[in-house]
């Protein structure tokens, strides 16, 4: 039987990824100046997304499919990874952990991503989940001397496993229970052998949710993120707030709602307490943190919940307002590290919420690109962040969940007293002591661009919602 | 849908209203923070430049029609329907005025008293201006709601840095305060987007009719945001800190405009889009409006800080204010809307005042002053007006509002308008107190040898006097406005004609 | 002819205008030049309107619209009719002769330009109150005049008790105001404008209905008649709101006489003389405002018997002649309540002017019982003020004998029920001020002097600008009564009762059916009662000086509640003012706004503080802890799958 | 040939086993040691079903699993001895660096 070659085309970007992942291994031995890889990890990474744009189609015998769904997560990937080594280069070597692995490392953990984007089949899905899962715990204890990192590192692995092992199990039953591990079939299957309140095809259910919440550091299963986002470096904690968080609601769309798209009702009362809790979670212990990159953690978290409520409602308009926020949010959340990451020298740490005191007297700028990264993950308009909300919510009250709403809507008013405190700092205290700024030409670009996508989404945003409501309906 | 009028003028007079402001927020980056001069002198032309334009509004509108003038529509974000849709009508053109007319006067007012970053003080009034102007004139319902929430960033930063010494707390107290309130109307919004079939534009959601259940809750989802911006009774606390708080520019525009955007609220959402619930619930808004009048008047007897006292007594201004408005009959309503431009102006030159004097003896305690009549007499007399133009003396702009307000409350409910005319004896109480205390008796040493009103600060109040006057003596000028408006307003709340109503006010009562 | 009685209000705000504006730099010291022309020019233009209004025109246009919303429309215009002339000739005529009068008074007062420019404010408003041809140009000019009280009381404003005098007038005069501003709500609200012509019209087809007033059926007229006689309670000084002329003596002089005597406070009666079609359609009504205009008489003058200070107790002798004046319009009798208006204007502003000379010959001193003997150096003053107080007293032939004569009869021979009472009380009460009239006369005038030394030899007589004004009043107090001679005594003089005639198509003549007989038993023992007041003061003052001091002593208690004018003014301060001031300390700012709203404000917050630090201490850093979170997470969920 | 369920007994024992163990035990790399435990549960699970529906799907699942349980460990361990070598300690409890 003639060795038929699988259509390549819609895999052709993670090809790219792969090429340029071993490349970057190979180069760091040659090129002394560490920069230099960095230059050319972003010009693979163009690569990667010029090539997307071709690549529609599904191969592999339908256990890998290249839709609009997956480009648009794909395209949330790469520009993820490309900001994080805008802000890193500078950052490596003040905490002098410059080491050429870095970026392959980054590559892997973002190819990892991509595979679960368009995994159709659980099995691909697990190994995009391990390859960027394995890469992260590294990058997450990349600090080698500090103790912080290490134990962020073991934290977030071995929960990471312990998770995986939960998704396995699910997986297991899912397979003894319809025989294929494909989520179309699945989705037949269900269909035709009326499964809807089978036991087994619950509590797998009840597994997938519990893994794909622990990607999303949704509560109860949170507990890992706070520590591995405080004790890994800056960059990567950039880069993990926003990578693994997207692949984890990509997979999470892609398994519930083509796999257990007709049993929604019952999925969706298990997310609805996950929403409520995280975003209560979230919000309330973000008031009383001290360090900032904790408080972000736990305002990615809130942001999680806010997301959960796109899923929940089910509806395509549901899932491309969360793919929407879920853009919104990198541009957000990674300018808002890139202002911490400015901070860092070799003597200020700059993680210390009290450390922000009179910002605005010392670098004005600076305190002003924060202002606007506060007000926006706040929700306040002409910031893009109030369009992402703003569309989350209409698409739940759409769907029915007013009441949701409400709640989610009253813990996004809680949420502004802890974003207020920094900008009340920043700007109404004086400073404490004169700070320098760290501050890099690609950190400055990484600045540029964040900045400038908040602002320009959240004035003109029809195009971004345009493009998500086309990748929510290629489902 | 209703159709509107083209626009008068045939340039987008709204949008370069709203965007002068901001073309000058973003030129006075480039100028460097040393410049001081240049940084005040820009953003006066553009306060100036911005009040002129808007008096275009003034001279060319027609005061013959309801339907919405100088009306601009673009497509903003057509998949949801959503419009970058502006028009004024009688209720709303004279709050632009207002709005660009007190920015001229902070930017006078904030020529000495700003001493750090400057810079970014005149970007934030400059911001502000264009948020409020931009809340006046949204006919789309997220444009309103993004302008509404767009102000609370720069009068956040206005309080919370330029503020007095517990600035931090009234800052914070102001933002989460209006924010709980407005993020419950986003959800009304949404609610009733989709109710109307997916669409924002306030005239079409104006010729819907909704289930009495779905307005009654829609009420109380607007009156949270509005009501808290009023301030009405309830919900009034974050004012009096808000206010002391605030620099004397910010305190003024706070007292000026932003509380006029709640009572604007009511008058442009809830009662025309939720006629049956406004009804229902008009009883319940008249006795909370009583309540801040004789509340808010019975609390200034006992302060004393200045601008406490002040704050308090804006809360039993806007007391009645709310009574007009719920009073649902002609004279209620417009001498409502009228009040609200008194108030504007009144309490906007009280805090002009009060900044003039701070500046001088940088205290706003009370008991420091004394005789002050007799060290600084025209400034005496400017505030004696401004005092009695509180008080509603007839021949101020007052009394016209308060008449009115008073006439249409007592036709909506006897006991209503009985007891909050019983506000204007109260109100006479606290502000002649007021000014025994700081302006008669014998002089303190504090204020013993202070230099009378300087030419600048008397152009910040003359402004003030010529409309009190104007509008006392004559204020057809400004209530021809609002006569159709107003008209097509009671017809849509009430259901009937809105005459039919009054006639059967008096037969009722003639029983 | 239409547009020249514009001219009248037109030309003293003219010159305030020109006063305030250009008095501190320009004018200074002949400020005074302005405010005597433009009042000359007004009393000119009122003697034309006179004229014209005896030839029988009858004047009501409109100037602009003031206000216009919705159904309610009202403007500015002036309706001049009988009872209009009559009070502008009072008023411009005495604000003329103070307006001289304070010339001298004010002469190097610092604030000269600032006197004069209020007092032509004063005199604008008092015009605009009187010339109103609608009840809110009327309340304009009401407040109006309010205003100018307050400014003018509170004059020296660097002395707290002047201060307060002033706000306290302001304040109780809105609580009459109050009461106004409702009555012209359900005036609008029952006859659909507040133009006189049209509401007294139709006020006949309202007479009998009734209206639901805050719960209460009440009868619409007598309701709407109250209502505004609030307003005049308030302005005129009438119980209970009396309590601010007494402390209004604060002013200066030429300001008392002006408006505590002759026009201000004159404004109420004119208000219930103008609205007489609506008043005189309710029983009810009429009765209240007699027996209120009675009691605040007595009442007065018991007080005024006590007084030593030489202002307070001609300030008292106005709220006494002035609940004389609702009396007799409670009676029915407007036109004599109107007449012993302008008869009690000329001889109260003298009075008060010969006041402010003997003040300022004794500099400023004001206790009568150090004054004494002072005919000896201040004669013209003397005579003009002994005229006066003849005049007040009803001696016979005087101004004041023939309006206090006429309200008196009215009150005996009228139709209305409570007439007799009313009218015993105001014989008692024609006693009680001729004995204290004379009390003050025989004080300040006779005996020795009581004074210091050097205020002995300072004493000497007011210069001309003073004392001729003093002498054209004392015409006035002299043959101002003689427009009015009852019918009685004018067949066998040959002159009929002008006054009458001329106010008949204004405010009608109540029907009264005593005989001619009883008329002259009335004025003759009306007469007596004054003479004998005057002797027992003789009496008592001049014959038996100890007098005095030993029933002081006997009637201690009665003494000392009269002197302390039956204690109003505490007994307000502690059920009004105290209480309100307390409520806004401790309940107010205490209770509600700290306790119960803050509370709820920043407690919310705290709350969710405390709640985030407590669940934040559920992060332990523990791995165990985590995996056994997650754990009891993952059963969570598989029982709430299980239970659904 | 034993019954399929006796499988799936024998793989959730051995799944309940690896997590009782990965909650309780106090030292890093026997927890490590639980986590495999519950991957190779798993796998029993899934090659029985695979077995079971005579179907290939089961069985290279089950390879990916043991490769990737493999790299795990190669940085787990890694991990723990940069750990070790920082802090002398493998004691889940002396881990608690970071909290609240």
């Amino acid at each position: 039987m003639p060795l038929i070659m699988p259509d390549l085309k819609p895999v052709m970007p993670e090809i790219v990824m792969t090429v340029i992942a071993i490349g970057m291994l190979l180069a760091e031995l040659v090129i002394k100046r560490k920069e230099t890889i960095g230059f050319l990890t972003i010009i693979g990474a163009g690569i990667a997304a010029f090539t997307l744009a071709g690549s529609m189609g599904t191969t592999f015998g339908g256990m890998y499919v290249s839709d609009g769904y997956s480009t648009f997560f794909k395209l949330i990937f790469l520009v993820n990874l490309i900001l994080t080594i805008l802000m890193s280069s500078r950052y490596l070597e003040t905490l002098k952990i410059n080491f050429g692995e870095y970026y392959s490392l980054i590559l892997f953990a973002t190819l990892g991503m991509m595979l679960m984007a368009s995994a159709a089949d659980i099995i691909v899905l697990y190994l995009g989940l391990e390859l960027m899962a394995l890469s992260t715990y590294i990058l997450a204890g990349f600090i080698r001397y500090d103790i912080k990192s290490n134990e962020a590192a073991m934290k977030y692995l071995l929960l990471g496993a312990f998770a995986s092992a939960i998704l396995l199990y699910g997986t297991s039953m899912i397979y003894g229970l319809t025989g294929t591990t494909n989520l179309r079939d699945i989705a037949v299957y269900i269909a035709k052998a009326e499964l809807a309140s089978n036991p087994v095809l619950m509590l797998s259910m009840i597994f997938f949710a519990v893994a794909f919440s622990f990607k999303i550091a949704a509560v109860p299963f949170h507990m890992w993120a706070p520590d591995a986002y405080e004790g890994a470096p800056t960059p990567i904690t950039a880069f993990m707030s926003v990578g693994p968080k997207a692949a984890g609601f990509a997979v999470l769309g892609r398994v519930f709602l083509t796999a257990f798209g007709s049993v929604r009702m019952d999925w969706a009362a298990i997310f609805i307490p996950i929403a409520i809790l995280t975003m209560a979670v979230g919000n309330i212990v973000a008031l009383s943190q001290t360090n900032i990159k904790r408080m972000l953690a736990y305002s990615s978290i809130a942001h999680a919940g806010y997301m959960l409520l796109g899923v929940i409602a089910g509806t395509p308009d549901g899932l491309a307002s969360m793919l929407n926020y879920m853009f919104i949010y990198a541009f957000m959340n990674i300018g808002a590290f890139a202002i911490i990451i400015m901070l860092r020298t070799e003597t200020f740490k700059g993680e210390d919420i009290a450390d922000y005191q009179g910002l605005s007297k010392t670098h004005p700028m600076a305190a002003a690109l924060m202002l606007i990264f506060m007000f926006s993950l706040t929700g306040i308009p002409p910031m893009a962040g109030f369009m992402g909300k703003f569309y989350l919510f209409m698409s739940a009250i759409n769907a029915g969940y007013t009441w949701l709403v409400i709640v989610a809507v009253l813990f996004s008013a809680i949420s502004a007293y802890f974003y207020l405190r920094i900008v009340m700092l920043m700007y109404m205290k004086e400073p404490k002591e004169t700070v320098q700024l760290n501050s890099s030409p690609g950190v400055a670009l990484a600045l540029v661009v964040t900045v400038g996508a908040v602002l320009f989404i959240g004035i003109l945003p029809s195009k971004f919602l345009l493009f998500a409501r086309l990748a929510a309906s290629a489902f | 849908m209703e159709q509107t009028m083209n626009n008068a003028l045939g340039f987008p007079i709204l949008s370069m209203l709203i965007c002068w402001p901001l073309v000058g927020a973003a030129f006075l980056l480039f100028i460097s923070r040393t410049n001081e001069k240049a940084i005040k002198m820009v953003s006066l032309l553009i306060s100036v430049a911005t009040f002129l334009l808007s008096i275009l509004l003034f001279s060319h509108f027609d005061k013959s029609t309801h339907l919405m003038q100088f009306v601009e529509r673009y497509e903003w974000i057509p998949y949801l329907n959503m419009h970058y849709h502006l028009g004024l009508d009688g209720i709303s053109v004279l709050f632009v005025l207002l709005a660009t007319l007190v920015t001229v006067l902070s930017v006078l007012i904030s020529w000495e008293s700003v001493k750090m970053k400057t810079k970014e003080f005149f970007i934030c009034l400059l911001v502000l201006e264009s948020a409020m102007i931009g809340v006046f004139c949204s006919l789309d319902f997220m444009l309103f709601y993004l302008f509404w929430e767009a102000m609370l960033i720069p009068m956040y930063l206005l309080i919370g840095v330029w503020g007095g010494p517990n600035r931090v707390y009234a800052a914070v107290k102001f933002f989460l305060y209006t924010l709980v309130g407005s993020v419950l109307m986003l959800v009304g919004i949404i609610v009733l987007y989709f109710y109307a079939g997916r669409s924002f534009n306030i005239l079409e959601l104006m010729t819907k009719a909704y289930p009495y259940k779905m307005q009654l809750m829609l009420f109380w989802a607007f009156f949270a945001a509005f009501a808290v911006k009023v301030p009405m009774f309830p919900v009034h606390t974050w004012l009096p800190d808000a206010h002391t708080e605030a620099p004397t520019a910010g305190s003024v525009i706070l007292a000026a405009v932003l509380i006029k955007m709640g009572a604007y609220g009511f008058l442009r959402f809830s009662l025309p889009l939720l006629p049956d619930a406004s009804r229902e619930m008009a009883p319940v808004m008249l006795a909370l409006s009583v309540i801040a009048i004789i509340y808010g008047g019975i609390i200034c007897l006992a302060q004393t800080d200045l601008k406490r006292l002040i704050a308090y007594s804006s809360v039993s201004h806007m007391g009645f204010v709310t009574l007009g408005i719920f009073a649902l009959n002609t004279q209620g309503v417009e001498g409502g809307i009228l009040q609200m431009l008194n108030h504007g102006i009144v309490t906007g030159a009280l805090f002009l005042s009060v900044g003039i004097i701070y500046e001088r003896t940088h205290t706003r305690v009370i008991a420091d002053y004394g005789g002050v009549a007799s060290v600084m007499p025209i400034y005496a007399s400017l505030f004696i007006v401004f005092t009695f133009a509180s008080i509603g003396l007839p021949a101020t702009n007052g009394f016209v509002g308060e008449f009115l307000i008073l006439l249409g409350g007592f036709k909506a409910s006897q006991w209503a308008g009985v007891l909050s005319a019983s506000g204007i004896i109260i109100g006479a109480g606290y502000m002649l107190w007021l000014y025994q205390r700081v302006f008669f008796m014998e002089t303190s040493q504090k204020v013993a040898g202070l230099q009378d009103i300087t030419t600048r600060e008397l152009m910040t109040l003359l402004p003030m006097v010529i409309l009190i006057f104007w509008i006392g003596i004559y204020p057809n000028t400004y209530l021809s406005f609002m006569h159709p408006s107003v008209q097509h307003l009671l017809e849509r709340v009430n259901g009937g004609s809105a005459p039919a109503v009054a006639v059967n006010a008096i037969t009722q009562i003639l029983r | 002819m239409m547009t020249s009685y514009a001219l009248i209000p037109l030309l003293p705000l003219a010159a305030f205008v020109i006063n305030i504006l250009l008095g501190r730099k320009l004018l200074k010291e002949n400020a005074h030049w302005v405010s005597i022309a433009a009042v000359a020019g007004s009393w000119v233009v009122a003697v034309m309107a006179l004229f014209d209004v005896l030839s029988g025109a009858k004047i009501n246009y409109d100037v602009y619209t003031w206000m216009l919303s919705g159904g309610f429309k009202v403007s500015v215009g002036f309706l001049i009719d009988q009872l209009t002339v009559v009070m502008l000739i009072v008023v411009t005529t005495c604000s003329m002769l103070i307006h001289i009068y304070s010339v001298g008074y004010m002469h190097g007062d610092p604030g000269y330009y600032r006197f004069f420019s209020y007092l032509s404010l004063f005199t604008f408003s008092m015009l605009m109150l009187v010339m109103a041809n609608n009840f809110l140009q009327l309340y304009f000019g009401w407040e109006g005049v309010g205003l100018c009280s307050y400014f003018l009381i509170g004059y020296y404003f660097d002395k707290k008790s002047a201060s307060d005098a002033g706000k306290k007038a302001f304040i109780v005069n809105r609580f009459g105001d109050f009461g106004f501003g409702i009555g012209i709500f359900i005036i609008f609200l029952t006859f659909g404008n507040v133009y006189y012509e049209p509401v007294f019209s139709q006020a006949g087809n309202f007479a009998n209905a009734s209206i639901n007033f805050l719960g209460f059926d009440v009868h619409l007229m007598t309701l709407i008649a109250l209502l505004l006689f609030c307003g005049s309670v308030g302005k005129s000084a009438q119980m209970p709101l009396h309590v601010w002329l007494p402390d209004a003596m604060e002013g200066p002089t030429p300001v008392s006489a002006l408006i505590h005597a002759a026009t201000m406070v004159t404004a109420g009666v004119f208000l219930v003389a103008r609205c007489s079609p609506i008043f005189s359609l309710s029983e009810t009504a009429l009765m209240v405002v007699a027996l209120t205009g009675a009691i605040t008489s007595l009442f007065a003058a018991t007080i005024g018997l006590v007084q030593n200070d030489l202002k307070r107790i001609i300030a008292y002798s106005t709220v006494s002649q002035l609940g004389y004046m609702f009396l007799a319009c409670g009676v029915g009798a407007y036109t004599a309540g109107v007449f012993h208006l302008y008869t009690h204007a000329f001889f109260k502003a003298l009075l008060f002017l010969c006041a402010g000379s003997v003040m300022h010959a004794m500099g400023g001193e004001l206790n009568i019982q150090k004054m004494g003997n002072l005919k000896k150096y201040m004669p013209v003053t003397y005579i003009t003020m002994l005229i006066a107080s003849f005049s007040i007293s009803g001696f016979p032939f005087l101004a004041g004998f023939f309006s206090k004569d006429e309200i008196l009869w009215m009150a005996y021979s009228g139709g209305s029920p409570v007439g007799k009472f009313v009218w015993a009380i105001g014989t008692l009460v024609a006693f009680l001020t001729a004995f204290y009239s004379f009390r003050l006369i025989f004080l300040t005038f006779h005996g020795s002097f009581r004074g210091t030394h050097d205020q002995e030899h300072h004493l000497h007589e007011s210069p001309k600008s003073m004392t001729v004004p003093l002498m054209l009043l004392c015409v006035g107090a002299v043959a101002a009564g003689w427009v009015g001679i009852p019918a009685l005594i004018g067949e066998q003089i040959g002159v009929h009762n002008y006054i009458a005639e001329f106010m008949k198509p204004v405010l009608g003549h109540p029907e009264g059916h005593g005989t001619h007989g009883e008329e002259l038993g009335i004025m003759i023992f009306s007469t007596l009662v004054g003479l004998s007041g005057i002797g027992l003061a003789y009496f008592m003052y001049i014959l038996r000086p100890e007098l005095p001091g030993r029933i002081a002593q006997q009637f201690s208690a009665v003494h000392r509640v009269l002197f302390n004018k039956y204690y109003v003014d505490e007994f307000y301060d502690f059920i009004i003012i105290r209480p309100t001031i307390w409520i806004a300390k401790n309940v107010l700012i205490g209770v509600t706004d700290a306790r119960i709203i803050e509370a709820i404000v920043n407690g919310v917050p705290n709350a969710i503080a405390a709640f985030s630090s407590g669940l934040r201490r559920v992060q332990t850093g523990l791995m165990q802890h985590y995996a056994t979170i997650m754990a009891t997470g993952i059963l969570l969920i598989v029982a709430m799958m299980l239970l659904r | 040939m034993v019954p399929l369920n006796w499988y799936l007994i024998l793989s959730a024992a051995v799944f309940m086993i690896g997590m009782f163990g990965f909650l309780t035990r106090k030292n890093v790399i026997i927890m490590f040691m639980s986590v495999e435990l519950m991957l190779n549960a798993v796998n029993i699970s899934l090659v029985s079903f695979s077995h079971y529906l005579q179907d290939m799907r089961g069985h290279i699942l089950v390879f990916f699993i043991i490769t990737v349980a493999a790299a795990e460990a190669a940085i787990g361990l890694a991990i723990i001895l940069a750990l070790f070598r920082n802090k002398q300690t493998a004691h889940v409890d002396e881990m608690n660096e970071m909290k609240g």
